[in-house]
């Protein structure tokens, strides 16, 4: 049998590498299954793939302003975005790094990352990298108070912000339903689809400059540079799906505790594909149903999952002092 | 050590007097700064291995002050934490000063002042009555004002002076009155006397109000901040690091001292009051520093947020302390203080960066800068760090305690009393605003005045400033890196301070070196070092990894901007235009933020114009309307001065039949 | 004994030879020399053990740091003019033969102050403040100018009016004690009337004590009653001001003080201490509110000085061991540090040649250790540490709240504003670019400096004597 | 044996006194006001002669004669004197009308007499009344000296005042030093008209104060 501390080790490789592959993929069957809704054969969920090939041997054009930071900017958000993911339980519950950070560190690594995207965006000095800036600095700044106040709901629940505690928590069925639970998702889930760019906040396929948020901030990049972006931000949708995935429905993860079972393994990544599967699905649907709205409107929408958070901690509140 | 620190404090006291004398010389400005710096480093070092050994307290008499109480000294846990915060900073602001001083339009007017200053804050440290209190307090405040005085020749640094120096006394009469509260009318000024006291006196609880107020002038706390963006930017820039770094942690010293610690144990409302007072400050404060084009007086406004911050944690260990769940009140406690720490350190770096930037063009206005990183690189790099630490973003050391603050919210549903256990996420989410602002903030603060090309000659010919500054900047930035990726040595710190005032320790191996988990194992924690190391790792890996396989083609061109790039740099993105949306959404109502945009017809040749105007409410609704109404009143009282001598002989007929008056209704 | 009869011998002889004394600079430094003689006189005094009083003479606890007190500051003072008046001669604003009459009743006043404070009847102290009033108006018109000759005139009559209240108040203590003690020159004598108080007629008590708080309060200067002082101060001799403020104003108040002490002996009399609350804060906050328009500087400090005896007055009515104590400190240091402003104020105007504070401006700029010196003086009489003022203020202020917290937040307010103002002021004074024209220094800063480093002194260590007298007679003035 | 006889008499003074104040501060006209001072001031030289004898406190009679010489006779003299000298017209200017002024006499006597009511009579014979004529009279030289422009009306309501004071001390059984008083006093009035004379006062004091005053003061706003 294999000493713990190495299979762990395996393990959260296996995991960072999943995660790596995964991500690619998962943009890709978004956009598949968005095709197919909409009748059309669009391309194969492998596609992601091939792009970011491509753009990895395209040689990179730097602006003349570009400054060490622009350049520094792209390995920085693909390797912060590697190490959120790293921390997030996906298939397995304890990883070692799962310990380095509970869900504010990640949600504070994710800023970090926004933090130099914004910078590389004014680092040339054209107007839409201030616009895509500053943007997302809206966005952001309205999104943040959300989540926590999901952690805070969270933590509320479960005692303790820490992913594989709150994911034990819940498998161990000790919530049943709560109403404060499921405000708390919905709350989450606006706020995934605001923080990564997907309609009706933003929309990644956009062509049109002045409607663009993150796709603005990154206009001037290519090359590999532009491909570590997109990678990293593909990753940042795995993140956040399997946030949900790990805090709202983190059944079938294997847990490390009791030595490693193979098997178990198997069944945690079979599961986390199904739910990956299950999200690509719904993001296309969503997107289909609703159209972009204005960038003012979105303060409504991000206040409405802050509302539904504060809810939901209030609502815990009672239901304890009940 | 007591003694020894006293005898420090009175060099540093001697060494200001001195310095008059010694200013004509060349080599004056390094002498002080450098005697000072190093007095100041051995304090710090000192107190901090005191406090992780674990010194027990150690007090002193002198029969000097108040002829029949004597004057009385304490050394203890949290003074001796609060006196490493302030100790180990201020020495790396010295080394940048030693550069940046000397370039300055009257570096001996500065010069005197500062060893006293340092000398006044280390001695409220160590104050055990009330008198020695408020003296060193006060002579803090006279020394600060000498400070900021130190370019007299502007009206502008005057005004800001005098408005310092009026709320500096403010302050010390609200206190004056809260200790004479808690003394009582037969006026025993000992704090060992305060602490001992069974029975408080009727007016303890308005004791603890005023105490809070004053100490909250001195913070700079919302609504009672106004002095505070005045005097930084006035100030020389090593001085406004050392008033964010120093002062205004001296007075959230006064404020922990008073409630923690002389006015007995703690009412729930106090703790409440606090956790709402420092969330509003919190908000308000960075919300004004997102509005602000100065980049000096954008850091002052920020300076109030994390103020804001620390008086929020502790106002939430008061409330846990209120409750008897001493554990948790020790760990707000040592987030506050930790909180305190990390400050110091970020806030001097960004302060003395703002100095090296106003050194090299000139200019506070970041509309007026841009193109610096091109310029000054490693200025730029460590700014970078600084604004990240600001942001409280993950490696660096602002992160760790706004972290543990957040823990410290997580955990306040285990509060009994129902006001605070509601009232506190409320602020918590007030808080999470703030953290998000912040990071919006130093985005626009950073690459507004660093990136994107220079928006005005003296930023295109700006230069890299080498030598001390640069050294100090290093230092600073330095040591917020490690703090951030090593938190367990400021936290440690914090804790004892913490165990030393609520006598509880954190969960057992709460703070280790790889990890941080305030609620003991298995609860959450934060891994500063490996989160560091990871993403290092992966970057560089990832470089080296890609560079292998396809070596990278570089080439340089004209930036794309959708085809159509304007060399024109006042077509970049501006400071007010990157707010602008915040500014919608949040500023509208509460500073009555108003744009009035000029658009010219078309076929006018003159430029369009955007004019913002903001209010700070505190100012509009709070010192206007005091200076309006002296006006008024001095207007009119002022005609006492030319009345004929007939007046004057009417009014003493006036007091003399009023007084006969009062007598015969006296006496029948 | 003997000792007394030198203090005020001495200033006599020496008016009698400054009269005769021609030269103007000779005359300065004889004056100076007396001053000094008189100081020395006065420490024969401090080995103090308590001579019975004798019907002329009375010193105790209370007075004899008084007297000491205006030895030394008489003695600064002089010192201060000897350079000064030279300069103001050299200025052509003075003629020789002024300066010798002005010397000679510079003498007539510091003689007219002891007897004052030394003397143990009621009377011969009546006479002795009239007389110093009356030399000071003299001082006062010194100049000759229209304005001085005004502020000389409008002295003059309120001083005369008040001098008028207080005999009668005098006449009616005699009166109120007269049923006790009997006719006679004992019921005119402090110490025999202290013994006697409880059996005094307390109507006529209080009705006395009314007319000499009017009558001694113009003198003090206290709001309503202080129109003559800020012209006085203006535009007199600087040297002149500081002894006004420093020392006049300080023995008038004495007078006040000990009449309380009568009234709190006599059990059944009104309780001044209202009376004296009341007037002390209207003084401060009238003062206080006058600061922020002033455009002269003497005139300037000439209401901070109602504004401090209007705080000493509240602290004495306040009443109680912490507040008495923190009114004879305040007295004191109040007179040393003000004295000290108007040195350097006089010197200042001389440098910048006006009196007129947008003159003056940047003062630490031109002159550095004048102005430096004026910017201490005024941080220490605005009752900043490490001043001995701070002191004075914190126990007033602490021990004043637990009693009674209303007045304790106005006193608060008060000296808020008075602060404010005075630093308002002190800016345009002392900072900022230094236009107008810079002379060189006529006098010598060391009076100032001597002053400063005492009431540095005191505000960190006060010595023992001095606080056993301040205490005991904090017991007495109740 | 004679102490009604000296208590009729002394009153009698007193109320002369008092009455004299009334008609000063009714007095329209100069001279005739200085008529009504010399009057006061020879009623008061009268209870102060005797008073020395009812006492046989022989200063007294010394401040029966300043009272009668300098007060009685050189001051109106003087008065008039300057009057002619700086052609002062003749008639009051009051600030306050006459019957106000009166009026307001009236209540300061009534407030004189309440102040003195319960004083206990026993403490000595005739103070009492004394005291209270010698507290209305003090009151109301001082009211005059407030209700009138003239420097000259002012002066003598300060000398009508200082009138009161001697009133009150000579009334008092046996008070010391009442010569001293009296000598200083008489300085102080002697100034007072030097002064005025000097000055060249015509008016009214307000003449020296604001309005040819004010451009030296640089206090103005």
């Amino acid at each position: 049998m294999i000493p713990a501390a190495i299979s762990a080790l395996l393990l959260q490789l296996l995991h960072v590498a999943l995660a790596l592959a995964a991500a690619p993929l998962l943009v890709g069957s978004t956009r598949f299954a968005k095709s197919r809704l909409q009748g059309r054969r669009g391309p194969s969920p492998i596609q992601p793939y091939r792009d970011l090939l491509r753009l990895l041997r395209k040689e990179t054009v730097l602006a003349h302003d570009a400054s060490w930071i622009f350049r520094v900017t792209p390995y920085l958000v693909f390797s912060i975005m590697t190490v959120a993911a790293a921390m997030v339980p996906m298939f397995v519950l304890d990883l070692p790094l799962a310990r380095a950070g509970d869900l504010i560190a990640i949600v504070a690594l994710i800023a970090t990352a926004r933090f130099f995207q914004s910078l590389a965006g004014l680092d040339i000095g054209t107007a839409f990298g201030g616009i895509g800036a500053s943007r997302e600095a809206l966005i952001g700044s309205l999104a943040e108070p959300a989540v926590l106040m999901v952690a805070f709901a969270l933590a509320l629940v479960a005692g303790t912000t820490a992913l594989p505690a709150i994911a034990r928590f819940v498998l161990s069925g000790g919530v049943g339903v709560e109403v404060s639970l499921a405000l708390a998702l919905i709350a989450f889930l606006i706020v995934a689809i605001a923080e990564n760019g997907r309609v009706p906040v933003d929309n990644p396929a956009t062509h049109l400059e002045l409607t663009m948020v993150h796709e603005a901030m990154v206009l001037e990049y290519s090359g590999r540079n532009l491909a570590l972006i997109e990678a990293a931000q593909m990753l940042k949708l795995l993140v956040f799906i399997s946030l949900i995935s790990a805090l709202f429905a983190p059944w079938g993860m294997a847990s490390a505790e009791d030595g490693l079972d193979f098997l178990e393994v198997l069944a945690g990544i079979a599961v986390f594909g199904l739910h990956l599967l299950v999200a690509a699905i719904l993001i296309a649907a969503v997107e289909l149903a609703i159209a972009k709205m204005r960038v003012f409107r979105v303060v409504e929408f991000l206040g409405g999952a802050f509302i539904l958070a504060v809810l939901a901690v209030v609502f815990r509140f009672v239901t304890e002092a009940s | 050590m007591l003694t020894l620190t006293l005898l420090g404090l009175l060099l540093l006291v001697a060494l200001g007097l001195a310095a008059p004398f010694l200013r004509p010389h060349r080599l004056a400005p390094r002498l002080v700064h450098g005697l000072t710096g190093a007095m100041a480093l051995a304090l710090g070092v000192a107190a901090a291995i005191r406090l992780l050994a674990g010194g027990d307290v150690s007090e002193l008499d002198l029969p000097f002050g108040l002829p029949w109480t004597g004057v009385h000294f304490r050394l203890d846990d949290l003074s001796c934490f609060f006196m490493a915060a302030i100790n180990i900073a201020s020495p790396m602001v010295m080394v940048f000063a030693d550069g940046y001083a000397r370039r300055q339009a009257e570096p001996a007017r500065a010069l005197a002042p500062l060893p006293v200053f340092l000398a006044a804050c280390n001695l409220v440290l160590l104050a055990n009555d009330a008198f020695v209190f408020l003296l060193a307090w006060e002579l803090m405040s006279v020394a600060t004002w000498l400070l900021v005085l130190a370019n007299h020749r502007d009206a502008e640094s005057r005004n800001a002076a005098f408005v310092y120096l009026a709320m500096a006394s403010l302050s010390l009469l609200l206190l004056l009155l809260a200790f004479g509260a808690v003394a009582g009318g037969d006026g025993d000024f000992r704090f060992s006397a305060m602490r001992e006291a069974t029975e408080r006196p009727a007016l303890a609880t308005v004791a603890v109000l005023l105490a809070m107020l004053g100490c909250g002038v001195k913070a700079g706390l919302v609504p009672l901040h106004i002095w505070l963006p005045l005097a930084h930017p006035a100030a020389p820039s090593h001085v406004s690091a050392l008033l964010s770094g120093v002062m205004v942690k001296i007075a959230l010293y006064g404020l922990a001292r008073i409630l923690f610690d002389l006015v007995g144990p703690p009412v729930w409302w106090w703790g409440v009051t606090l956790v709402v007072a420092g969330a509003l400050s919190a908000l308000l404060g960075i919300l004004y520093a997102l509005m602000q084009r100065d980049l000096k007086r954008l850091l002052a406004y920020s300076t109030i947020e994390n103020v804001g911050l620390v008086v929020f944690a502790l106002g939430l260990s008061l409330s846990f302390r209120a409750n008897e769940l001493f554990d948790l009140s020790a760990l707000a406690l040592a987030a506050a203080l930790a909180h305190v720490l990390n400050h110091a350190f970020f806030k001097s770096l960004l302060f003395c960066g703002a100095g090296v930037i106003h050194e090299a063009t000139h200019e506070r206005d970041i509309e007026k800068l841009g193109g610096l990183v091109r310029r000054m690189p490693y200025t730029s790099l460590f700014m970078l760090m600084g604004a990240l630490a600001a942001a409280g973003l993950p490696p660096l050391n602002g992160f760790v305690s706004e972290w543990l603050i957040l823990q410290a919210v997580f955990a306040s549903s285990s509060l009994q009393d129902n006001l605070p256990r509601l009232i506190v996420p409320l602020t918590g989410a007030a808080l999470a605003l703030t953290a998000a602002l912040a990071a919006a903030g130093f985005v626009r603060a950073f690459g507004i005045a660093f990136l994107g090309r220079p928006r005005s000659e003296a930023a295109a010919k700006a230069v890299e400033p080498t030598g001390s500054m640069l050294t100090g900047l290093a230092l600073l930035a330095g040591s917020c890196l490690v703090l951030g990726v090593f938190p367990v040595i400021g936290l440690k710190l914090a804790e004892s301070a913490a165990h030393g005032v609520v006598g509880v320790d954190l969960p057992a191996g709460a703070i280790g070196w790889l990890f941080v988990s305030p609620l003991g194992s298995g609860g959450a924690a934060y891994a500063g070092f490996f989160v560091f190391l990871a993403i290092l790792g992966m970057a560089l890996g990832v470089r080296a990894f890609l560079g292998r396989i396809w070596p990278e083609r570089r080439r340089r061109a004209a930036a794309w901007d959708c085809g159509f790039p304007d060399p024109n740099p006042a077509t970049q993105y501006t400071a007010s235009g990157y707010s602008q949306p915040l500014r919608r959404v949040f500023a509208t109502s509460v500073f009555q933020a108003r744009e009035t945009v000029d658009m010219p017809p078309p076929g006018d040749a003159r430029p369009a114009h955007l004019e913002v105007r903001l209010v700070d409410p505190a100012w509009n609704w709070g010192a206007e309307p005091v200076r309006r109404a002296i006006e008024a009143v001095t207007l009119r009282l002022n005609a006492l001065q030319f009345l004929s001598i007939r007046r004057y002989l009417s009014l003493m007929f006036a007091a003399l039949v009023t007084l006969l008056l009062i007598v015969a209704a006296g006496q029948q | 004994m003997n000792a007394l009869f030198l203090i005020l011998g001495i200033p006599l002889a020496g008016a009698a030879v400054l009269a005769l004394v021609p030269d103007h600079r000779l005359g300065g430094w004889i004056n100076a020399g007396v001053s000094l003689a008189t100081l020395v006189a006065s420490l024969l005094l401090l080995p103090f053990e308590a001579p019975d009083p004798t019907p002329f003479a009375l010193v105790d606890d209370f007075n004899i740091y008084l007297i000491v007190l205006t030895s030394f500051v008489a003695f600064t003072a002089a010192w201060f003019s000897a350079g000064y008046i030279a300069h103001e001669v050299g200025s052509g604003r003075l003629t020789p033969t002024y300066l010798r009459f002005y010397h000679a009743m510079y003498q007539v006043l510091s003689f007219a102050m002891l007897l004052a404070l030394i003397a143990n009847n009621i009377g011969v102290m009546w006479a002795a403040i009239e007389l110093a009033t009356l030399t000071t108006v003299v001082m006062v018109s010194l100049y000759r100018s229209r304005a001085a000759l005004e502020a000389a005139w409008k002295y003059f009559i309120l001083g005369s009016v008040g001098i008028a209240l207080a005999l009668f108040g005098t006449i009616l203590v005699y009166l109120a004690a007269q049923k006790a003690m009997g006719p006679g020159m004992d019921a005119l004598t402090w110490s025999q009337l202290y013994a006697e108080a409880p059996n005094f007629e307390p109507e006529l008590l209080n009705l006395a004590f009314v007319f000499l708080l009017i009558g001694y309060g113009t003198k003090t200067g206290l709001v309503p009653l202080h129109a003559w002082l800020p012209d006085a101060h203006a535009e007199g001799p600087t040297p002149i001001s500081a002894v006004l403020s420093g020392l006049l104003l300080n023995v008038a108040l004495y007078a006040i003080v000990r009449f309380k002490m009568l009234l709190t002996a006599n059990g059944d009399a009104l309780a001044p201490g209202p009376l004296l609350i009341a007037m002390g804060l209207a003084s401060l906050f009238t003062a206080a509110l006058m600061l922020y328009r002033r455009r002269d500087i003497k005139r300037l400090f000439a209401y901070s000085s109602i504004e401090h005896m209007g705080v000493i007055t509240f602290a004495f009515g306040m009443g109680g061991p912490l507040a008495n104590f923190a009114g004879l400190l305040h007295m004191a240091l109040h007179s040393l540090t003000k004295s000290a402003i108007f040195y350097a104020v006089g010197l200042a105007s001389q440098a910048r040649g006006s009196q007129q504070i947008d003159q003056i401006k940047g003062l630490t700029a031109s002159h550095p250790a004048l102005g430096w010196a004026l910017v201490a003086g005024t941080v220490a009489i605005s009752g900043l540490p490490p001043f001995g003022l701070f002191m004075s203020e914190f126990l007033l202020i602490t021990s004043t709240f637990p009693r009674a917290p209303i007045l304790g937040v106005l006193l608060l307010l008060g000296l808020l504003i008075a602060f404010g103002g005075l630093m308002l002021r002190l800016h345009g004074i002392a900072f900022g670019e230094a236009d107008g024209d810079r002379r060189p220094l006529t006098g010598s800063l060391l009076p100032v400096y001597a002053h400063l480093i005492l009431i540095l002194i005191a505000g960190i260590f006060l010595p023992g004597p001095l606080v056993a007298w301040f205490q005991s007679v904090a017991e007495m003035v109740g | 044996m004679f102490s009604t006889i000296a208590y009729d008499l002394s009153h009698l003074a007193g109320a002369t006194v008092l009455l004299a104040g009334f008609v000063v501060l009714y007095q329209r006209r100069l001279l005739g006001v200085f008529r009504a001072f010399a009057l006061q001031s020879l009623a008061v030289a009268a209870a102060a002669a005797w008073q020395a004898y009812s006492q046989d406190a022989p200063h007294l009679y010394v401040t029966a004669a300043i009272a009668f010489l300098l007060k009685g006779i050189a001051a109106p003299i003087a008065l008039n004197w300057i009057v002619r000298r700086l052609d002062i017209h003749r008639t009051v200017e009051t600030a306050v009308g006459i019957g106000p002024t009166m009026l307001a006499g009236v209540g300061l006597v009534v407030l004189a007499t309440l102040l003195v009511l319960p004083v206990t009579v026993s403490s000595a014979a005739l103070t009492r009344e004394t005291l209270a004529i010698a507290l209305s009279v003090v009151l109301i030289g001082f009211l005059v000296m407030i209700t009138r422009r003239n420097a000259i009306t002012q002066v003598v309501g300060f000398m009508s005042l200082e009138n009161g004071l001697v009133l009150a001390a000579v009334g008092v059984k046996g008070m010391p030093l009442v010569v001293e008083m009296s000598v200083a006093f008489s300085l102080l009035i002697a100034f007072i008209l030097f002064g005025i004379f000097f000055f060249r006062i015509r008016e009214r004091f307000d003449t020296l104060d604001l309005q040819s005053i004010e451009s030296f003061r640089g206090e103005r706003r």
